[in-house]
């Protein structure tokens, strides 16, 4: 058989380079700060959840089959925000979720399920608890691979995982009785037992608003963020100081607890289950509700939940049970039209209309002044953050910088040959050379977004050489990208509570909760956000997804959410590229201010030879990986080597 | 002057809410070799993407060999006469440069398959290293030898434009002396050609005329030999920085005098 | 693929009255036994409520699903045959309608609805609930589904709900309240294909292959009980787990066990695969499996030289042909087709589904026997009482049933004897199978 | 020995079959076409249709599930694909996500989950090889497999829209300057796609024995992706021979754990390659590292 040659396939690079990614909600409002009336509300919804079901049930009105099908639809949304959780905020593909509400549907029924070997059961709670537990450590487990596996090949591997829960333990002798399945017992409080499904469809509503108000809690919180920025732009999020392994396996592992609360929930309202109610196909019907809903909304992926259930339970009532195969069917093909044509689902559609209703009541959309050149913002001037050490303003002795014989070669290319350089505290160094010449790659090298092959990296005298990104983040370095690394989908004050991320002093736990130092954190950062946003003169675009701004306008929020943690040293990588010319010499006004007001130190890479020459105070020239010229700016444009780099030398 | 070969009037074109090229206007005549500049960022590479067809224009028009071809699709515009080295040359590493060759005749070979055999052959002889390695997979092959593959690739259709994208991006300075010869063994044909290139002193050598881009609009358009060195500095904002050494690159230009005309002279002789 | 118990147990429509098993021509005489309480008959129709029988249920529940002019029966059951074979209620309910058309029982017309269970856990009780709330009836019956009815059972417990499936495991049975069944149990069935291997493949060598779950293992420990103490050699035991889909593996080992005889404890799908990839093997033992025409149809020429043989809770259906083991019941099989013809003409008789409709058919028949036993009063305890009181004998199609022999421990199950079929060239062409043993307790 | 690896040959072919099919759809469009095995399973179900219901003979029947096929593919990909917003990889893999769901509830709902007699290219037992029976239509499939690989190859490295096909792979947009219609190439794909997604159904399911929805869309079409992965989703013979691989380690499984009761302990086994494979081999054993090309 003639080999058909083996190809290079970019669009999918194995492991590294996403597979891309699916579009996602773009929500406006940044989430709402955890206020005591936002408790209330969520008390009240709490209440009417609980008593509403039970009291249709004494009216008749909510007999057992209508309770069974929303009490599924109500299991299926508590498993669709779970998805939501891993696939809409953290961007992790799994498309075997369902094999994690079953994790919690086993676990649960070890428990509680009175066996020959032990009739002693544990009541309904522990089950739950055991459950979440469960799903949250096998979805850990799960999220292993994932951190070197993206996109596609993520999808494969989630997909085996279901089918060998399904072929092999679900079926074990040990987990479940062979393909026979388990019974999980209805929830008995004293001598209440909850039989009728109309009073445990209380409890699931009850369970559904309590992990509402968790997502809510993890929307409005760093890790919220986090997952966002990861979903984003990996290399962005650590710099921002996230430590993207960490929040990664964070994000499965709150995935799969909630996914093991569903699978219990699930399990005790079909009160027996066998290893077939977890397979692909339920998998996949997960995804198309995801999807169909909006990925990222947490109110659209639950409204598809319900739709689902009214659409079943409508057709059920009108055909018989077998038409609920129908509404499996229209899903799937709403499915393939959401993505061809919505591809932000219910979600975005809704906005979308909303927006537009919003846009003819208002004037135009937010654009940018006639001129061209917004007001011209100050430079964000905040106290350094409590918990950072002191900035350094004294006259320091060595460089705040300095780097020796950092090499990076990639294959057999010597991208970075051996540089050294030193960056003096409040000055603005300028690193220019033609392109291909190694400048940015050496920026990755010295704000850890790649690992030299040798050299060291030391800010104020500690040695980052080997800390990862987010470390540096946090040691004082903040920096941009060329191409404008941030959150483009969320709005200009979210991506400066994201800058914020490794000051948010406060436990994933508090978080979730919406307790402890969570909301007290959150409010500084908050009131932190919108200083920053008055000094940049961003009032107006406050709520703005940044994708909205103008490439200038993008570029000063960047600088801003650089500047936001009050970093020690601000890296910028080529600002002024795309910028009109106004909005450069504005943009070298607020280099200077940065230097002199602020006491900031600034290493600058810029094609903008004008720019360069007016504010930097030392000059570095790179050409091919290494180091041309070190000196004065006016000094250094002028030598001859310079100019033969730049203009790629006279022709032999 | 004869109707220009490729005209592109206004020309705005961007990616999602940033706009790159504000107006872009400028002609180029049937034999003429027109050297398109600017600095990084400047939107010269979007300009070619937008004329070739990849990147959809916002508004303005492109007209070629007197057809507007502003909606044409890209392979309708090849198929026109419009031939590509796109940028960082773009050959198909996988296939053999004898594949690369005949993938880049589609067109056409599916008008007459026979005159394809005759094209190959002058394509070797012009380019002897092909014919050398012509069962070898192009990704295997150097920088300078893709750049002629990617260059030869273009010419074997028997454009009427050629389209060339930054080829001395990426390469060392020794290939980009090999490649300036093959460009000029190109323009000798009396092709048309429009130039793009970062390296300016090189663009300089070849183009007739030479159109200075800046922030998305042409500043400067004329011919090369009554460019001087104060005007082009300050056209591509490089200011002062530009002393010493574009003056030689100028003075070595005006040696050997080489008006437009005289290679339409030539392009005629050819047809 | 959406888990069941088995892709098709027996074919889809096996509904539930044979589970409900049969009862002897047992008229007059039943009734006369139960009525304690009014002496002589009540005329139907006349003023005041029936007498309450005091027994398991209250009295607010023991009249629920019957009224003087009907009785409302739902049957859970795997109605999956979809659109291709159009099964719908009616083609299920050809029985009731010629009964109904004749005055009903007692005066009642019988409906019967069915809710689909797609062979899950999950769907059989939405199928159940969709019972309960949509026709509050009188009795909740359970077709074959060894996976499908411990959940059912499960939740008719729970709701203090008259059930009476099809065959489960003795202990699936003990303590149960409101649960019966009239069909041997799972152990039963076992011991009674050791038996059939005693017998018929006397000397041969056996290799088993069987469904890995708590609902089916212990058909498996009652066939090597009764094999133990006959002699019969088990060469192989291969557990699998639902749908495997490739049988090669346990195919090949068969064959280097020098397995004659393979009991395929395994639903109709899984035995039709397993025996075409044994075919395409060039293996061909004696196959032992649940005998439905879905099967053997199915399978052909495959299902004979030899031909598969298996046992069942009821008579054997071709279509037309009812000369050689037929002709004990051809009566009631021409009365079958001729309803059919009647109400349904355009349902084949001669498809797969055939001998479903006919087993559904045979067993309405034997609840028809029940309810009119019932009497006139009859209420939920009274039909327990008329259930645990039967000692019948032989009815046209279904086995007798007898709940007095389980003893004190457990009066809940009352089916004891099967019929042992095999696979034959039908004169309409196609393979369908015939009676080689009818109703019998034991082989040997 | 050899009966395991004879078993584990025969059950691979089952797996390479399928992974050809993901392999080729893969290397065109970027994407997993999660519905392959089901688009064939449908095809199948029109080669039913025609063969047991009507009689016809076995190659009408091929022919109907192999235009039925690629019908599918192409209405899939103009209706969905093209006119998708955001077009990458994965999105393509979800919405193909939405055509497998759609196909199976529309099969459960119409053909129901009753086993249908597979139709048979060549009846009769076939060659026996230590113990095993070969059937006449497996040995077929090995020839179908050959055709594919070696028709294949010859019309993508001999004609020029096959020469097309190839580049857009490596390159679509620099396929765009030779004037390659890249629709046209896209389309070429997805039908190619479902030809031999139908030619993998059909000689799936003889050995398999009997067809119902979904059968080719668990657990072959799982393994078959482990398959894929193993050949790097890039190369054809490799994603075959990775289907082998696979049917030989999972006989070997199963017999070497014969007496333990786990079930399906070979999934744990595929699970534990597919991860290592991706993580460590990401161009799979046999896919040679990328060519480097020297920009």
């Amino acid at each position: 058989m003639t080999a058909v040659a083996p190809v290079v396939d970019a669009s999918t690079a194995a492991v590294d380079g996403p597979a891309g990614s699916l579009t996602h909600h773009p929500s406006r409002r940044h989430a709402a700060p955890m206020t005591p009336t936002v408790w209330l509300r969520y008390l009240g919804v709490l209440l009417v959840a609980v008593s509403a079901p039970i009291l249709l049930g004494e009216l008749g009105v909510l007999n057992d089959t209508r309770a069974l099908v929303l009490g599924e639809a109500a299991a299926l949304a508590v498993a669709a925000l779970s998805l939501n959780v891993l696939m809409g905020y953290a961007g992790q593909v799994s498309l075997g979720h369902f094999a994690l509400l079953g994790v919690g549907a086993f676990a649960s029924s070890r428990l509680t399920a009175p066996t020959a070997s032990d009739p002693v059961a544990l009541p309904f709670v522990f089950g739950v608890v055991a459950a979440t537990g469960a799903g949250g450590l096998v979805a850990f487990l799960l999220g292993l691979p994932a951190l070197r596996l993206r996109g596609l090949y993520l999808a494969v591997v989630t997909i085996v995982f279901n089918f060998v829960m399904v072929q092999s333990l679900f079926q074990s002798s040990w987990l479940s009785s062979g393909s026979g399945g388990v019974e999980l017992p209805r929830p008995v409080v004293g001598t209440f037992e909850f039989v009728r499904n109309a009073d445990y469809l209380a409890v699931v509503l009850a369970l559904l608003v309590v992990v509402w108000l968790v997502d809510a809690n993890l929307s409005a919180s760093k890790l919220g963020r986090a997952f966002h920025a990861i979903r984003a732009d990996e290399t962005m999020a650590a710099s921002f100081g996230i430590d993207v392994t960490r929040y990664k396996l964070l994000a499965f592992t709150i995935s799969g607890a909630m996914a093991g609360l569903a699978g219990a929930l699930y399990g005790h309202l079909f009160t027996f289950v066998n290893s077939g109610t977890f397979d692909l196909t339920q998998s996949l019907f997960l995804l198309t509700l995801v999807v169909i809903g909006g990925l990222g909304s947490r109110a659209g992926v639950v409204a598809a939940a319900a739709m689902y259930g009214a659409l079943d339970f409508g057709l059920g009532e009108a055909f018989g049970t077998d038409a609920a195969g129908w509404v499996v069917f229209g899903g799937a093909v709403l499915l393939m039209f959401t993505i061809a044509q919505h591809p932000t689902g219910l979600a975005g559609a809704w906005r979308e209309a909303s927006e537009r209703r919003h846009q003819r009541s208002v004037h135009g959309a937010p654009a940018e002044e006639a001129d061209g050149t917004p007001a011209t913002p100050q430079m964000v001037d905040l106290p350094r953050p409590v918990g950072l050490p002191a900035r350094d303003t004294g006259p320091g002795d060595g460089p705040l910088l300095a780097v020796r014989d950092v090499t990076v070669h990639f294959g057999g290319l010597r991208a970075v040959d051996a540089v050294s350089l030193d960056v003096p505290p409040r000055r603005i160094v300028g690193l220019i050379g033609p392109n291909g010449a190694g400048k940015t790659t050496l920026f990755n090298a010295i704000s850890g977004a790649l690992r030299p092959d040798a050299g060291t990296v030391e800010l104020l005298g500690r040695d980052l050489s080997d800390a990862p990104a987010h470390v540096r983040a946090a040691a004082g370095i903040g920096r941009t990208f060329q191409m404008i690394g941030l959150a483009k989908d969320r709005s200009v004050t979210e991506n400066l509570l994201l800058a914020q991320h490794h000051v948010a002093s406060y436990g994933a736990v508090e978080a979730l909760a919406g307790l402890g130092r969570a909301p007290r954190v959150e409010e500084a950062l908050r009131t932190r956000a919108a200083e920053a946003v008055a000094a940049l003169g961003f009032e107006r675009y406050a709520d703005t997804p940044v994708a909205n701004l103008s490439h200038g306008q993008q570029r000063i929020v960047e600088i801003g959410c650089a500047l936001v943690t009050a970093p020690d040293l601000v890296m910028l990588d080529e600002p002024s590229a795309g910028m009109a010319p106004g909005a450069v010499e504005n943009l070298a006004v607020r280099l200077r201010d940065m230097r002199d007001e602020l006491d900031r130190t600034v290493l600058l890479i810029e094609h903008n030879i004008p720019l360069v020459l007016d504010v930097c105070d030392e000059l570095y020239v790179l050409a091919n990986g290494s180091l041309i010229a070190h000196g004065a700016p006016d000094d250094v444009v002028a030598r001859a080597a310079v100019i033969e780099a730049y203009l790629g030398g006279a022709i032999s | 002057m004869t109707t220009p070969l490729l005209e592109v009037t206004d020309l705005t074109a961007g990616f999602g809410s940033s706009q790159v090229l504000h107006g872009v206007t400028f002609s180029v005549a049937e034999g003429e070799i027109a050297g398109v500049f600017g600095l990084n960022g400047a939107g010269k590479s979007v300009t070619m993407k937008t004329i070739a067809g990849l990147v959809p224009a916002w508004s303005g028009r492109i007209t070629f060999a007197g057809q507007d071809i502003t909606g044409r699709s890209v392979e309708e515009r090849v198929a026109l006469g419009m031939g590509h080295v796109p940028q960082g040359r773009q050959v198909f590493p996988a296939l053999t440069v004898d594949e690369n060759l005949r993938l880049g005749a589609y067109t056409s070979r599916r008008r007459d398959r026979s005159g394809y055999a005759a094209r190959l052959d002058e394509v070797f002889a012009r380019f002897p290293i092909l014919a050398e390695r012509r069962s070898q997979a192009a990704g295997t092959m150097s920088g300078g030898q893709q750049a002629s593959l990617a260059v030869a690739r273009a010419l074997i259709n028997g454009p009427r434009l050629i389209l060339v994208d930054e080829p001395s991006a990426g390469l060392s300075p020794s290939v980009v002396g090999e490649l300036f010869a093959i460009l000029e063994q190109v323009a000798a044909t009396g092709v048309t050609m429009v130039l793009v290139e970062q390296n300016i002193s090189f663009g300089l050598r070849l183009a007739h005329r030479a159109h200075l881009l800046q922030s998305g609009t042409v500043v400067h358009s004329g011919p090369v030999a009554d460019l001087d060195q104060q005007r082009l500095a300050e056209h591509l904002g490089v200011g002062r920085m530009l002393g010493a050494s574009t003056g030689t690159a100028l003075a070595a230009r005006r040696g050997p005098s080489r008006s437009p005309a005289r290679s339409q002279a030539t392009a005629k002789e050819r047809s | 693929m959406a888990g069941e118990d088995g892709l098709l147990d027996d074919g889809g429509v096996a509904t539930d009255a044979a589970a409900a098993g049969s009862v002897g021509g047992v008229g007059a005489a039943g009734s006369a036994g139960t009525s304690t309480g009014t002496g002589g008959n009540r005329v139907p129709g006349s003023s005041g409520p029936a007498p309450y029988l005091p027994g398991l249920f209250t009295q607010a529940e023991d009249t629920r699903g019957i009224t003087d002019d009907e009785i409302r029966l739902c049957t859970h059951a795997a109605l999956t045959y979809g659109a291709a074979f159009n099964t719908s209620a009616d083609d299920l309910n050809v029985y009731w309608s010629s009964v109904n058309d004749a005055g009903g029982i007692h005066g009642r017309k019988v409906h019967a609805y069915y809710e689909n269970d797609n062979y899950t856990p999950t769907d059989a009780q939405k199928a159940a609930t969709a019972c309960l709330d949509k026709y509050d009836p009188f009795m909740l019956l359970g077709g074959i589904g060894f996976d499908q009815i411990p959940a059912v059972r499960n939740f008719a417990e729970q709701r203090r709900m008259l059930y009476v499936h099809h065959t489960a495991t003795v202990n699936g049975s003990a303590g149960k309240q409101f649960s019966f069944t009239a069909l041997p149990t799972t152990e039963k069935m076992g011991e009674l294909f050791a038996e059939l291997a005693a017998t018929r493949f006397a000397g041969k060598t056996v290799g088993i292959v069987k469904r890995q779950s708590e609902n089916w293992e212990p058909g498996v420990e009652g066939f090597k009980r009764v094999a133990g103490q006959h002699g019969v050699r088990v060469v192989f035991e291969r557990p699998v787990p639902q749908n495997k889909g490739s049988y090669l593996q346990d195919i090949v080992e068969l064959q280097n066990a020098g397995a004659q005889v393979v009991w395929l404890w395994l639903n109709a799908l899984e035995s039709t695969t397993f025996i075409k990839q044994s075919k395409a093997q060039g293996f061909s033992p004696s196959f032992m499996v649940f005998p439905f025409n879905l099967t053997t149809q199915t399978l052909g020429d495959d299902a004979l030289n030899p031909p598969v043989v298996g046992l069942n809770m009821s008579n054997a259906y071709s279509e037309g042909d009812y000369s050689g083991p037929f002709a004990s019941y051809a009566d009631d099989m021409r009365l079958f087709e001729a309803q059919y013809r009647k109400y349904r003409p355009n349902v084949d008789l001669g498809g797969v589904g055939g001998d479903l409709l006919f087993l559904n058919w045979s067993a309405q028949k034997a609840m028809h026997q029940l309810i009119l036993a019932c009497g006139p009063d009859c209420s939920r305890n009274r039909f327990i009482e008329v259930l645990q009181g039967v000692k019948g004998q032989l009815t046209s199609s279904a086995c007798p049933s007898d709940f007095t022999r389980a003893g004190a421990d457990n009066d809940h199950r009352g089916g004891w004897s099967a019929s042992v079929m095999e696979a034959y060239r039908a004169p309409s062409g196609s393979v369908n199978l015939r009676n080689v043993a009818t109703c019998v307790e034991h082989l040997l | 020995m050899a009966q395991v690896l004879v078993i584990g040959l025969v059950e691979g072919t089952l797996f390479g079959l399928l992974a050809v099919g993901i392999t080729l759809i893969h290397r065109g469009t970027g994407a997993i076409n999660f519905a392959l095995g089901e688009v064939g399973t449908f095809g199948l179900y029109v080669a039913w249709w025609l063969t047991v219901d009507q009689g016809m003979p076995w190659i009408v029947g091929a022919t109907g599930a192999v235009a039925t096929a690629v019908a599918l593919s192409l209405a899939f990909e103009r209706l969905v694909v093209r006119p998708m917003r955001v077009r990458n990889p994965l999105a393509v893999s979800v919405a193909t996500v939405g055509l497998l769901t759609a196909l199976l509830s529309f099969e459960f709902q119409r053909f129901g989950e009753s086993p249908r007699e597979v139709p048979v290219p060549i009846h009769g037992l076939g060659v026996r090889v230590a113990g095993v029976n070969v059937s006449p239509t497996q040995l077929l499939s090995l020839l179908v497999v050959a055709a594919i690989a070696i028709g294949l190859g010859q019309f993508l490295r001999r004609t020029d829209f096959g020469l097309g096909v190839l580049a857009a792979a490596q390159d679509a947009d620099a396929t765009r300057l030779v004037g390659v219609p890249l629709r046209r190439v896209t389309a070429f794909v997805w039908a190619a796609g479902g030809a031999v997604a139908a030619l993998a159904a059909l000689f799936v399911a003889p050995t398999v024995g009997a067809l119902t929805p979904g059968f080719a869309s668990t657990h072959l079409f799982v393994v078959a992706l482990i398959a894929a992965v193993v050949g790097g989703l890039s190369s054809l013979p490799g994603a075959f021979v990775g289907g082998l691989a696979l049917g030989v380690l999972k006989s070997g499984v199963l017999r070497l754990f014969a007496e333990s009761t786990l079930p399906g302990k070979e999934y744990l086994v595929y699970l534990t390659i597919g991860i290592a494979v991706l993580l460590f081999r990401p161009n799979g054993i046999l896919g040679t590292a990328r060519p480097r090309s020297a920009a």
